[in-house]
């Protein structure tokens, strides 16, 4: 017998958690991408080691946890380190592959804002602020991001600058637009490579660094996508067809999920 | 060698209007008890350092207590908002707070500089973000690459409280399980307060044990339980109810002061373990 | 994850000629079988970095192995003089030794540096003393205060070698006691490669235990007894004999050649567990 | 029965040790710092903070260590640390009282030299170096140095200066002679306070930083010490006769030593 279907949220953690198969070291927060984390190292990946801000190195959650610093994981972990110890030698340097990162803003160039909506002195809503973000942005080897797609997130424009991601992208020729470009400011990873919605992935132009829209997770539409971004969304060529959750991956999720 | 005091003594020592103050606990210890009494003594004009100012900072804002916070993350962690900081930060209430924020790398370089006795720390970070137009932040140049690098002041708050598993009478203090930046936040205080669980003959070594002397604390205070609704690994569990359930509390001004007349002002701690049995988890006082 | 290869192996994998390499371990899990086997495998033109270069790098710079040593320290501990590199340093025998000395404080920030992928560390040193004109060192003015600081550039080895007391199969490396430098020189390194006591077939965590995860280091080795004359603790223990035994057999050329050839050169380390009983105290050959 | 008399050797160490009555924190290399520190412990001051350059803390070793690193110091320390955070958490900050230093060449403002005699390119004899000496002397708020008494010891001249001690002294108004002076180099600690050779104790003066010979060993004179100084030897106006070693003292180090 099948499972019940899959809601958007489901897909979406599965999405992300295809996205570890290769990956070595992943750092994570709480929420989807934690989630996303745990999943992937059951079904696809066992060897897959889990990093979170905590200090937990090598995490080995059975449950999804509601903070990063629920004690299963410290319990299961290879090594425990300080905050310190954490952001100098293990994220600063790049021994991290990819980054789990949330935001609740996005602009087309996958600049992330986690810090503050209208004014930052007179703010309309107070966000929690950057907490290890940009740092990880700029440290990890590459960075995928997880967030909801609608125009309130996808816009125009960012409110504050909390994470840099492809700064003011690149032109035609791949010459950075401005000096707001991670080269220029010393980035070392190579950034977002995708932005995983409940609609879709977009990934960043190889030249412009713009972001793209190159696969439909199932049951999205392009149209839909195109109307839920702040921004005249680009779409890819050829567009592919993210394949559904297979049983296994759903079954799995929601046992995880229910422990 | 640190002295052991009862809390309300402890506190009542270190902790002055108008201090910067630092309750440290990177999730996991975080020093609920000695915060509530803080409150219960009625300190003002703080100003209020943490990394992650969670549930006890939004209580210590929302009363009132502090004039300024200087944090990296200001989120009830995998729940959402914390509303009484918003509240702050939005609209002023019950007073205006000027923050002061960082990014967690930045604030644990300045507490690693603060416990070294330096006047910065150094770290690849805040280039390119608003951050950096926002904060307290400068740029240096390595004398040798050339390299631009962000420099962050250190911190050395007038008082750091963090709490850990257990002290032996002389002041010794273990903690293990996630360390955070505890240790660091201790070594770059003027004054110094660790509220234990218990107080034991004898510290004995544990796997990830961090050991902090006697002679570099000032005060010790026994507080079972004093971690509550966040926890001390391996004698208390983190009440997650309980960071769900403060969502509804402070959502609402009166709720929230209502609340906090009856859990912190009225009396002890409404996390503390009131039953005596330090193996067994606490559960939240709602 | 690393692999785990056998010494010989190991060493002709991670160490080439005219490398920088460091073989740390501060007086504690000093990994001299492996570099035994450097020796055997004829490696030339190294330069060797190390805080304390102790007996090991008396031997490496006494056979000519090494063109240039970085350090802070090049005493026998306890006892006395470095023959060999003194030696070296002296007479040029048996071939000039290039230097670069530092403090104990600015090699552990060299390495902190390295370790942290930044290029200079920090600290209050070498103000006033002839080192300052003597070797790599600079000064930085705190961007918020002013204040005048020593800067150091960051040590990042070609090639750090480390002893522990055991691994896993899967390269995980937990070592305890005196930690030293060690976790820093391996996270600093380009290659890594740690000598344990023996391979388990899971760690079990330890009172004082600095976890290495498999996946931050290049190749991990099984040498028992692998640090004698100096120790692991836990498993064997320091031979201070054999410390002592050294000054006489340093002290002279022939005899120190001859000690070599029969010790080093011809086989096995000389100080290696051949009894494969691994928790008593090994002693070393003479 | 009273024991044998007491050696040159033993006595200074006895002084040494008399010297951390009110100590709280005391840092020490091997030697005769360490046969010190740990007989003060056991006969003056049983809660005197043992620290050594290799990470233990609180080190209560009942024999006297070969090296700074034996397992014993470890395996009694109430804390162990990584040799960076020594120097970084607990040397630079001035947590540390008293410093036990010893030293090739000292000269009359208790500067040290402990890297080379002769010139630094071609020389005569290459010492070890620094080790922690430099930033042990700037950082601890008091150092005590251990030294024989002799002319190759005690010279005009240094060398070669590894370790700050008065620098170049103050004149007979407490004005640095020089910018080779505590202060001006931003050093923290009161430099060193005393030199306790096997024949006297030799203090800064107050106001110039010069040392002054201050006491007597039993047995010695001033005109022995006199001699045996490579620069004019300032005398106190009142020089202290130090007692002799008690028969509690000198059993407590044999025993000591002897283990």
């Amino acid at each position: 017998m099948s499972p019940e279907p899959a809601t958007v949220g489901e897909i979406q953690t599965i999405v992300a958690a295809r996205r570890l198969r290769t990956a070595k070291v992943v750092f994570i927060g709480v929420g989807k991408p934690s989630t996303a984390a745990i999943l992937a190292r059951e079904i696809h990946h066992p060897e897959l080691v889990l990093v979170y801000e905590s200090g937990t190195i090598g995490a080995k959650p059975r449950r999804v946890p509601l903070s990063i610093g629920d004690g299963e994981l410290a319990e299961t972990a290879d090594a425990v380190v300080s905050v310190p110890e954490m952001f100098a030698y293990w994220v600063q340097p790049g021994r991290i592959d990819v980054a789990f990162l949330g935001a609740a803003q996005i602009d087309r160039h996958a600049n992330l804002n986690s810090t503050v909506i209208g004014d930052y002195d007179t703010p309309r809503t107070r966000l929690p602020g950057a907490g290890g973000a940009p740092e990880i942005a700029s440290g990890c080897g590459e960075v995928v991001v997880i967030v909801p797609h609608d125009r309130r997130t996808l816009v125009e424009r960012l409110d504050f600058v909390t994470t840099v991601g492809h700064g003011d992208g690149h032109d035609e020729h791949g010459t950075p637009r401005s000096d707001f470009d991670r080269q220029a400011l010393g980035l070392r990873g190579r950034g977002p490579t995708a932005v995983i919605t409940d609609l879709a992935v977009l990934e960043p132009d190889p030249v412009t660094r713009e972001l793209v829209l190159t696969q439909l997770l199932p049951g999205a539409t392009v149209e839909q996508a195109r109307e839920a971004t702040g921004w005249p969304l680009r779409i890819a060529d050829a567009v592919e067809a993210i394949h559904p959750p297979t049983d296994h991956e759903l079954t799995a999720l929601r046992e995880l999920v229910a422990r | 060698m640190a002295r052991v005091l009862p809390l309300a003594d402890a506190i009542a020592e270190v902790v002055r209007d108008g201090d910067v103050v630092a309750l440290e606990g990177f999730t996991h210890l975080i020093p609920f008890a000695a915060g509530h009494e803080v409150l219960r003594q009625g300190r003002r004009d703080l100003e209020l350092v943490r990394m992650t100012p969670d549930l006890l900072y939004d209580q210590m804002v929302g009363v009132g207590a502090a004039a300024r916070l200087v944090f990296s993350y200001g989120g009830n962690p995998g729940v959402g908002s914390l509303h009484r900081f918003r509240d702050a930060v939005e609209h002023g209430w019950p007073r205006p707070l000027a923050i002061e924020e960082h990014s967690h790398a930045g604030m644990a370089a300045r507490y690693a500089a603060g416990a070294s006795d330096l006047p910065f720390g150094v770290l690849r970070g805040y280039a390119g973000t608003d951050l950096e137009a926002r904060t307290n932040v400068s740029r240096i140049a390595c004398p040798f690459t050339g390299e631009s690098l962000a420099a962050v002041p250190a911190l050395r708050p007038d008082v750091v409280i963090v709490h850990a598993q257990e002290s032996d009478r002389r002041g010794n203090v273990q903690l293990w399980g996630i360390p955070g930046v505890q240790k660091e936040a201790v070594l770059a205080a003027s004054r110094s307060l660790v509220t234990v669980e218990r107080i034991v003959e004898r510290l004995e070594p544990r796997p990830g044990g961090v050991v902090l002397p006697g002679w570099a604390i000032d005060v010790v205070a026994e507080a079972p339980g004093g971690s509550q609704p966040s926890y001390a690994a391996g004698i208390t569990v983190r009440d997650n109810d309980g960071y769900r359930e403060w969502d509804r509390i402070a959502r609402d001004r009166s709720v929230f002061l209502a609340w906090m007349e009856e859990h912190v002002f009225a009396g002890p701690s409404p996390y503390r373990d009131l039953t005596g049995t330090p193996d067994a988890p606490i559960e939240v006082v709602r």
